[in-house]
């Protein structure tokens, strides 16, 4: 249970910063901080006590399928972290440019589009 | 950003997140897919890495889509810095 | 940058090369694959770009050439992908397990898959890193 | 049988190869973009006839059978939001070489992977596949939209990938919920294995995808995502792009009985509401189109909420605005060239240099405030009738009263447009015009034989309602 609940905090921090921070580099890291989150709930719902990574070697043939920790959860994180990694790409470079172009990161101070 | 708002949304995301600790037991193996990827894996795709064999061969299609997402991000930052000092004069 | 950051990363290179293409082709057997090799390929050059500055890591591999090889990875990927069905015992076919060459097309997906990554994270570098 | 899988791997392979094609080869490029629209579009017309309106196709992408595997599913409804997506995709793309004079192969290489997250989302049947998908389409649009580099254009990007990544990280949460619960990722493996409670992690995915539906307490990110977008972009993001939403919330509601029914109902009355009210205020012209698709999508989930009465007049909507409001973003697009302003106080008199975009507006007007003889008059008439069947009688008059208000400012924009008299132009080029014309003579056929559609719609959405035939399909029984 204690595992869900550091997923959690990170969720909550993550959205915090998002929504509360004027910085549009503090918005993405709270974004990459609730991916963040959310992946380290998907790996511990693959959990199991005294587990072992879900690699074969010829030693642990025969007692693998009894400790094996679940390994479709983490091939859907690695998936994740990838589809998280280009959203991060895009996000900074659209920043670097809005930069660029306003001089300034403050998402309060960005009052070109209006109504 | 005001801050009524803020609060609201804010207490919303907590009793969303929050009630993941109320859904009951995440059971281990009782009826899941994954226990066929653990029996059957090296056999069906000759990988000894399961993780390996379910990323590539179960749900390549998957990896397929991860690939795409990778590859239009990297466009869409190619094509967001190429020659930007043309526009940038203007 | 200083004589000391460039000797060590220019000592550091290859290994960092050699290593990526061991878990790139290992990624079948050991923990690792194309995502993670991809990585570590795509940051050997980058090490190269920040330490002897983009002109520099231009020689290893151009922006323009990476775009391209990604293009090409991805219709092969593709390709694999949809139509494993019917190549699936052909590729990489081998009775012994526990071996770098077997595993039917996952370690050529892997290779694919690697070079994907790589050059994916080249393109961000430089686009990044590029003049304005 | 032909694989269903065949459109998007031609679309997708097709994406992969236009940043190769070099500068000479323009022509060929154009042509092998288009072609592939086209392509994808006719395979599913036709296709249409062994679907229409109760068969389900399933296709495996690999040899692994459903719960292993990935699979995709074919049914009427996915049938005709693919016909949807690729018609529409085929006419936006026929107009890029008017508005994309620089960096067009990067440009089409990412349109069309957006139209490949779209197929993908429809097709899938696999709950994390639908995921993914989501996000290439997502980040495709992210690219398209701060094509121009302009400041306002970064802006609006920015705004948007904020917004949607948070909802889209919502969405991730619930799927790993689903799949703590449930142990599977399939669509027809979950119907079963779902347990008592399971309202949380599907409340998660519900309020992700209505940020993408672009309903009311999330829409700020719409209109300037669609006004700053270039033209081609514009008309996929407001035609077919927010439908998506609606979509996988329509599909799991069918699938998983769940009863979000009422707050879908309440964010329609407050879309229709707020976007009628702001699109008043705009001078702008895509910026009021793109706060009257906010009001549409309130009418299309107002019906959609009203429960089993208002399905068919629900999607019979959004076929509509699907086919209206592309033309009416093609229509501005082509105005805005020949003047090269959005401000619509500055441009008057350009109805006799522009026939055609000055009847296909008044076509475009007239339909999507329902006035009789047009396509949206049918549907909103279902509609109302829909309201007055349901335990929701009270409410009918907030949908007629706003109809009137867009009829009211959809006419301003056309005198201000295509009233008076000025200076004469010249005539556009028949590439701008023709799927102008398309659309227009669809509007007005469908307006005056609806029951070609809504017949057929009744067969699909009753189909629909039995989960049994999914499960079957897929499964086995």
């Amino acid at each position: 249970m204690i595992e869900y609940v550091f997923g959690t905090i990170f969720i909550i921090l993550g959205a915090y910063c998002l929504v509360v921070k004027k910085n549009i580099i503090k918005k993405i890291m709270g974004l990459s901080i609730i991916t963040m989150g959310i992946h380290l709930l998907i790996i511990t719902m693959g959990y199991r006590q005294g587990g072992i990574p879900p690699i074969i070697t010829p030693e642990n043939l025969l007692t693998f399928s009894q400790y094996s920790v679940d390994p479709l959860p983490q091939a859907l994180v690695l998936t994740s972290i990838v589809i998280d990694l280009s959203i991060t790409a895009i996000a900074l470079s659209i920043s670097i440019l809005l930069f660029e172009q306003n001089k300034t990161l403050d998402s309060s101070k960005l009052k070109v589009l209006k109504g | 950003m005001n801050k009524p708002l803020l609060l609201i949304s804010l207490t919303l995301l907590a009793v969303f997140v929050l009630s993941v600790l109320f859904v009951p037991n995440f059971s281990f193996f009782s009826n899941k897919i994954s226990n066929h990827y653990i029996y059957h894996s090296l056999e069906e795709t000759k990988a000894p890495n399961v993780v390996g064999g379910v990323v590539w061969d179960y749900r390549a299609y998957d990896t397929l889509g991860e690939e795409t997402v990778l590859f239009a991000a990297t466009l869409g930052v190619y094509m967001l810095f190429k020659k930007l000092h043309v526009r940038d004069k203007k | 940058m200083t004589v000391i950051k460039q000797t060590i990363s220019r000592i550091v290179f290859p290994f960092m090369l050699l290593f990526s293409i061991y878990v790139i082709t290992h990624g079948h057997l050991t923990p690792g694959g194309g995502f993670q090799g991809g990585v570590l390929l795509a940051s050997s050059v980058i090490l190269i770009c920040l330490v002897y500055g983009l002109r520099k890591a231009e020689h290893l591999i151009r922006e323009e050439t990476s775009h391209r090889i990604e293009a090409v990875a991805g219709i092969l990927l593709a390709v694999l992908v949809v139509f494993e069905f019917f190549i699936k015992g052909s590729l990489m076919a081998s009775e012994s397990l526990f071996q770098v060459w077997s595993g039917g097309a996952i370690p050529v997906m892997n290779v694919i898959g690697g070079i994907m990554v790589a050059t994916s994270f080249i393109i961000i570098f430089y686009s990044m890193v590029k003049e304005k | 049988m032909m694989p269903v899988y065949i459109p998007v791997v031609v679309l997708l392979i097709t994406g992969f190869l236009t940043p190769l094609i070099g500068i000479k080869l323009k022509k060929l490029r154009r042509i092998l973009v288009n072609s592939s629209l086209l392509f994808s579009f006719l395979f599913f017309v036709f296709l249409s006839s062994d679907v229409f309106p109760n068969k389900i196709i399933v296709q495996n992408v690999s040899s692994w059978l459903p719960p292993i595997g990935i699979n995709m599913v074919l049914d009427s409804l996915s049938l005709i939001f693919l016909l949807l997506i690729t018609g529409i995709g085929f006419l936006a793309s026929l107009v890029v070489e008017k508005y994309v004079h620089e960096r067009k192969s990067e440009f089409y290489s990412l349109f069309l992977l957006m139209i490949v997250g779209m197929m993908g989302i429809v097709l899938t049947g696999d709950l994390f596949n639908l995921y993914v998908f989501y996000e290439i389409m997502c980040i495709a649009s992210y690219g398209l939209i701060v094509f121009y580099r302009t400041r306002k254009s970064t802006e609006a990007a920015i705004k948007y990938l904020l917004i949607s990544a948070l909802g889209s990280s919502l969405i991730l949460l619930g799927i790993a919920l689903v799949y703590g619960l449930t142990g599977t990722l399939n669509l027809a493996d979950i119907i079963t294995k779902l347990p008592e409670n399971y309202a949380i992690p599907f409340s998660l995915i519900f309020v992700g995808f209505v940020v993408k539906a672009g309903l009311v307490p999330f829409h700020i990110w719409l209109p300037d995502a669609h006004s700053e977008a270039p033209i081609p972009v514009s008309v996929m993001l407001s035609g077919v792009l927010v439908k998506m939403g609606l979509y996988v919330i329509l599909r799991f509601y069918f699938l998983f009985d769940l009863n979000y029914l009422f707050i879908i109902l309440i964010l329609g009355l407050a879309s229709i509401i707020v976007g009628d009210l702001m699109a008043l205020q705009q001078k702008d012209i895509k910026r009021m189109l793109a706060y009257s698709t906010i009001s549409q999508m309130g009418y299309i989930s107002f019906a959609l909420g009203l429960g089993s009465v208002g399905f068919v007049a629900g999607t019979f909507h959004l076929i509509n605005h699907v086919l209206i409001k592309s033309m009416l973003f093609l229509i501005a697009g082509s105005v805005v060239l020949k003047v090269k302003t959005r401000d619509m106080t500055k441009m008057k008199g350009l109805g006799f240099s522009m026939p055609v975009e000055a009847i296909g507006f008044l076509i475009g007007a007239f339909a999507i405030s329902g006035i009789p003889l047009f396509n949206g008059f049918a549907s909103k008439f279902m509609i109302y009738m829909a309201t007055l069947n349901s335990g929701y009688s009270f409410l009918v008059f907030i949908p007629i009263i706003f109809s009137v208000v867009t009829l009211g400012y959809y006419m301003r924009a056309f005198f201000s447009i295509f009233g008076g008299t000025g200076k004469k132009r010249e005539k556009t080029k028949w590439t701008l015009a023709l799927p102008v014309l398309v659309l227009a003579s669809l509007c007005v056929i469908i307006g005056v034989f609806p029951q070609l559609i809504t017949q057929n719609l009744q067969l699909v959405i009753n189909s629909l309602l039995d989960k049994a035939n999914y499960y079957c399909a897929v499964l086995g029984c």
